[in-house]
């Protein structure tokens, strides 16, 4: 699929995943103990053949900018295309800072005009999916519509998807309006914020959205041109993911230890490719107990450890007990430690016989580096 | 080609079969057998060149190249792809004359020449593609210009029991060579040879034209080349290594250098110091079931495990069925191990399948080995 | 290995001697040898690739292959350097039971069958690396499914006088091929091979491998396996391919190849359509002095010119000195021609250094070739 | 050198040069034909050993980034260091933004602090020549002097280098005193802005002058301490340009035509590296006449040039007149056009039999994709 190229937009709401996100945007929150959140729609896009990826970002972009290095791992260090990471301009002059993602859009607006593909496929990063881009391209070629949205048709019951928009759907697939699920229906359509359009109409709606300053936000400007385009929908029925709030994180990561899921996501319609840390082969020792986890490389595991995600370069020592939680890299577990219902960031150290617990439906977070 | 002096350079010898590896080489090289769960056998000694900021390796190879010309690339990995210099695959060639295989370690060196010539270097290091240990060739630099050497080889002390499946170095109070002995009976010393030279490279030339000459030599360094020098009285001298070393050329051995790995054992893999690098797979941290159990074992990227795990090594992509136990093994990248099985002592090779019920190896006999 | 299937690898026929090239080829297999100031011939066939998005290319190397090896590397220069598939070189190499060089065009991709299967491709795109052309190869394979073909052979209408030099395909009006004629007398039609082949692979792999069983054949292409395909009643179709190619495989068609590049033709290196891309040199721009002539040529980086220079081609770090001149010439990288020189009708290979007050080469007389 | 890492600040002024950089930081400024000023020094860092290098930004880096890419042309596409970009961190609470570059300095120390390197080499852009730095790093490491500064003692009878910092030492090459040079007098000690200090005095100077609230700017941050710190000076004698302000740009491109001053910067003490652009060779017709000018690959000349640096990709038609002047990249010329002292910027298109004509002392600039 020469004829798409990708842009990522990560103007993404934080307000209810902040614990983890203080220096860094959703886009590289670590996750499923090797990866960060960008790895997944990143991996989607060069599975289905996309050569070209531009990422506009709002700033906080230094874990990002060192995560995505030069691309390689995604395939993507290409000679003229490849992955391009596209900051908002501020002037000095400048002594507002501007709301809304558009204006980057605007500025930018030239390197989109100048790529060689016709068409977009324009997304953000927070929704966790494997998908196979090209069955939907092939939908939106053969259709007349202008814009193909993807979306999901969930249950509402375990309250995954809040705050996501909702789309109402007539009987020929088509769009008829995005609401806010607010998870009151048994099942919601929801938007995978994913548009499959021309990348002429994506800088007409730029372009006419900037000049009319009828909205901030690209997102608002699609919508706000509604009645004027055919919008047709493509319905994704695999397993999806929602980050956008710290319950929604660690229920995320707990899926995973379901083998159907970990496979689902991980493998399904192609690869997950994420930066290459060449971590040795974790060791598990004589006095070790594990059971319903993923281990990511790297690791020393001399304790117990239960429905657990552990990442790259953990170390739990003698006696220690990880029950239900998360430990991303780096983190060091002491001896006789004892934690249940805990998010560690990165290079957490807990020192020997500390008891930490959180409640099951609202894990405690432990910041970056911390020493406790 | 860029002609930039450098001051050391490395040739690196791996194009031999391993034929005491039986089934294991029968269609690769045995520099890309894999070991310890992460790595190829070859990765040690490139691993050791990036960090001995060692930039231009030249890897001779012969014997079954296409899965290590594919591992190396340009030594990514490594961090060996550089602008000047960088690993060179050398494969024997055709000339004018017509085409001539490698003869024995020295020959290859001599149809390589012109290679090095080019960065017309004052010291060749000449390294072996098939032992494990870590070792910085800067400090056998440094003692070999400070003894003032024409050549000088690395030795380790070997038990004397076994001095007889070694060349020995018989060496005066200043380590200086008077004689080698290669599998001497009755030893006088016991420095083993651990294949691993520096050499004063204008000399050496002169000496492979020489020997080149010599229609009755086998043109090998341990057998000719060597023995003529100490005839001519160069300065040779031994450098003594006191870390981890193991020639992994028989079964037994490349077992029990994996199983070195589960012991504490001084070749620290965990160390940020000195890291081996390797290609690195593409797979999701290893998932351990809620009836999986993994004591005192390495396990790796991709690694599904329903069954139970003990004193083995396991590489990359492996999945363990239900009720199955994995005892005292290796077993190498995307191995699958069906149902109730039980593997003991054994290797089990690159993306064999093992039927549900299979009962392989047995305690206190020889290592099975099962290949595809 | 990567397994992953692709529709079509190309295997690149690098490796041989190009002895008609005489001195050009002493040291560097043909497809090596500088062209047009900035390539070497290899670099058509690659790119071609490239701009035609195939991406898997193994490239058969025999004779000298250090120059060609180092100039090709991962294949960066081309946007070959793939995670999936890119360049990979093929040396002939020892098996169990010994080593085997290739012995013909049809032996050498019988050897690699391994390296081919590991991409299960439907059609196999066989390619010389001694031709300067431009070509699509998608619209080759288009062709190839359209006329439901076992084998597609390109071929380029030749003035009826030089039919004896070529091989001759006999078609009939639908353009399928119903003989070969190998340098015809009399022939019977003027298309001639260009050594370009699409195959069904699973057709050619058996005929490979009956080839080889054949003790007398000469396990080539043209005088074996399309004869037997022609008898055995495959479908083979001619393309009749409609732009600029040229065989340079003569000390005369090298120079005539450099000369068609300073006429206006066809092959329009100046697009940015279908680039030829290179290895690209380490130069400042090059630079003429007040002294300096320049007409009817092409010059490259880091070229400094002081003398008259007229319908020549200039490589990379050519040097001219005061009062030279250098007419109807090619030099080739790094040549240093001193004052009062007059370069006439010649190529000057790589590195030399020509003296003051040299005389090279006569008008209307055979093309001199200086090299080290 | 590898106990080296390289700092580049690029907080510039820009006030007397804004004619080309009002899109682009002074590091980025096209120069030579076909390098950015910032090739420079980033070429001396490398040529000298240094794998480390921070460039340090004040935002309107698109087109930088879009130079640097994955610093594959620097060999900076390290695993683990090589080229980082850091770009200001601008919270979204932030309605001020705040002047000076030593914010960004204090928000990355963590970055600083966790290279390994012991030793830091401090430096800008804007000043262009071609140095061994390991010269200067063996100056310092011998010396007791906690900085080393480097400068040139340069002829202030061109008023090249208005505006810099002028140095005045003792004896014993100590820095007495730090002045802004007026060029009042015949000779100046011209600072290159190349601080050689340790990792740990930086950090502290940094965080000193943070908490203290002395400056805004690190230069001025160690200027404020001058008394407290021994600072030695290191003299530089080669070839020395300031790209501060357009006339000196001007300038500094027309020394080029200096066949002494061209080698000295391209060639010196090792080569300049820049961004691959694949362009073939630079096409000569029979109507084109040259004298006296550097020109880059990709140009196609049918008319006349004189003393003018043209850059890669431009086209100067038949009958056309270049003097005195910089055509930066894919600038079009058109017949019977006729320009002197200009400056083209990128992508300029001078339409049929227009004339332009600059002031020598002051010439005329035309911004980039103008057509005219």
């Amino acid at each position: 699929m020469k004829r798409f190229m990708g842009i990522i937009n990560l103007g993404e709401n934080e307000s209810k995943i902040k614990e983890i996100t203080y220096n860094r945007p959703i886009a590289s929150v670590p996750i499923g103990g090797r990866y960060r959140v960008i790895d997944f729609i990143l991996s989607n896009m060069v599975n289905a053949g996309i050569q070209n990826v531009a990422i506009f970002t709002q700033g906080k972009n230094r874990s990002l900018m060192g995560h995505l290095g030069s691309a390689k791992p995604w395939d993507l260090n290409r000679k003229y295309e490849g992955l391009f990471v596209i900051n908002p301009v501020l002037e000095p002059e400048d002594t507002i800072i501007r709301k809304g993602d558009i204006e980057s859009f605007k500025n930018n607006i030239d390197y989109i005009q100048g790529s060689k593909q016709e068409y977009v496929l324009l997304t953000k990063s927070y929704m966790l999916y494997n998908i196979d881009f090209k069955k939907a391209f092939n939908y939106h070629i053969d259709s007349s519509s202008d814009i193909t949205l993807i979306y999901k048709r969930v249950d509402n019951k375990d309250n995954r998807f809040i705050g996501c928009d909702n789309l109402t759907i007539d009987e020929f697939n088509n769009l008829k309006s995005i609401g806010y699920n607010m998870g009151n229906d048994e099942f919601s359509n929801i938007s995978l914020e994913t548009y499959i359009l021309r990348k002429d109409l994506l800088i007409d709606i730029i372009k006419d959205s900037v000049s009319k300053g009828d909205s901030k936000y690209l997102k608002q400007a699609i919508y706000n041109r509604m009645d004027k385009l055919k919008i047709d929908t493509f319905s994704f029925n695999g397993y999806l993911a929602c980050i956008n709030s710290i319950e929604n994180y660690y229920n995320t990561s707990m899926d995973l230890l379901d083998e159907k899921k970990y496979k689902d996501l991980f493998y399904e319609n192609g690869l997950i490719y994420t930066k290459i840390k060449d971590e040795p082969s974790t060791k598990y020792t004589s006095t070790s107990n594990i059971s319903n986890s993923i281990v990511a490389n790297g690791c020393v595991i001399e304790g117990r450890v239960e429905n657990s995600i552990i990442a790259r370069g953990v170390t739990v020592k003698k006696g220690a007990v990880i029950k239900n939680s998360i430990l991303m890299q780096k983190s060091l577990v002491n001896e006789n430690a004892y934690l249940e219902n805990i998010i560690l960031d990165k290079k957490v150290v807990v020192s020997e016989g500390k008891i930490l617990s959180g409640n099951h439906n609202k894990p405690f977070v432990i910041k970056k580096n911390t020493f406790l | 080609m860029i002609k930039r002096k450098k001051e050391m350079i490395a040739m690196l010898l791996a194009g031999g079969q391993g034929s005491r590896l039986k089934s294991l080489t029968k269609r690769l090289a045995k520099p890309a057998v894999p070991f310890g769960g992460k790595y190829r056998i070859i990765d040690f000694a490139l691993s050791n060149c990036s960090n001995s900021d060692i930039y231009t390796v030249g890897v001779l190879t012969q014997y079954h190249p296409l899965l290590l010309n594919n591992h190396i690339g340009i030594g990514s990995p490594w961090d060996l792809d550089r602008r000047d210099g960088g690993v060179s695959i050398l494969p024997p060639f055709v000339r004018e004359e017509g085409g001539r295989w490698y003869k024995g370690t020295a020959n290859a060196i001599y149809e390589n020449i012109e290679f090095i010539e080019n960065y017309n270097p004052e010291y060749l290091l000449v390294l072996s593609g098939d032992h494990i240990y870590k070792m910085d060739y800067q400090e056998l630099l440094e003692y070999h210009k400070e003894k003032g050497a024409d050549v000088t080889i690395s030795v380790i002390e070997v038990p004397w029991e076994e001095t007889n499946r070694f060349g020995i170095m018989n060496t005066n109070d200043d380590f200086s060579i008077y004689e080698f002995d290669e599998k001497p009976k009755n030893a006088k010393n016991n420095l083993a040879s651990m294949g691993i030279y520096i050499f004063d490279w204008k000399k050496l030339k002169s000496y492979l034209i020489e020997d080149e000459k010599d229609k009755s030599s086998s043109n090998d360094f341990g057998k000719n080349i060597i023995p003529k020098m100490l005839n001519d009285n160069l300065k040779l001298y031994a450098y003594s290594f006191k870390g981890y070393w193991k020639d992994v050329g028989t079964i037994n051995s490349l077992w029990e250098a994996n199983m070195d790995l589960i012991r504490d054992n001084p070749l620290d893999l965990y160390s940020k110091e000195w890291k081996i690098y390797s290609k690195n797979p593409i797979s999701p941290p290893h998932y351990i079931s809620k009836e999986g159990k993994v004591k005192n074992s390495l396990l790796n990227e991709g690694c599904i495990i329903h069954g139970d795990v003990k004193n083995s090594v396991l590489s990359p992509g492996v999945y363990i069925g239900e009720n199955s136990k994995v005892i005292d093994s290796v077993i190498m990248p995307n191995v699958k191990i069906k149902d109730h099985s039980i593997i003991k002592r054994a290797i089990i090779t690159s993306d064999v399948s093992i039927d549900s019920g299979s009962i392989i190896g047995k305690e206190n006999s020889e290592i099975t080995v099962i290949s595809e």
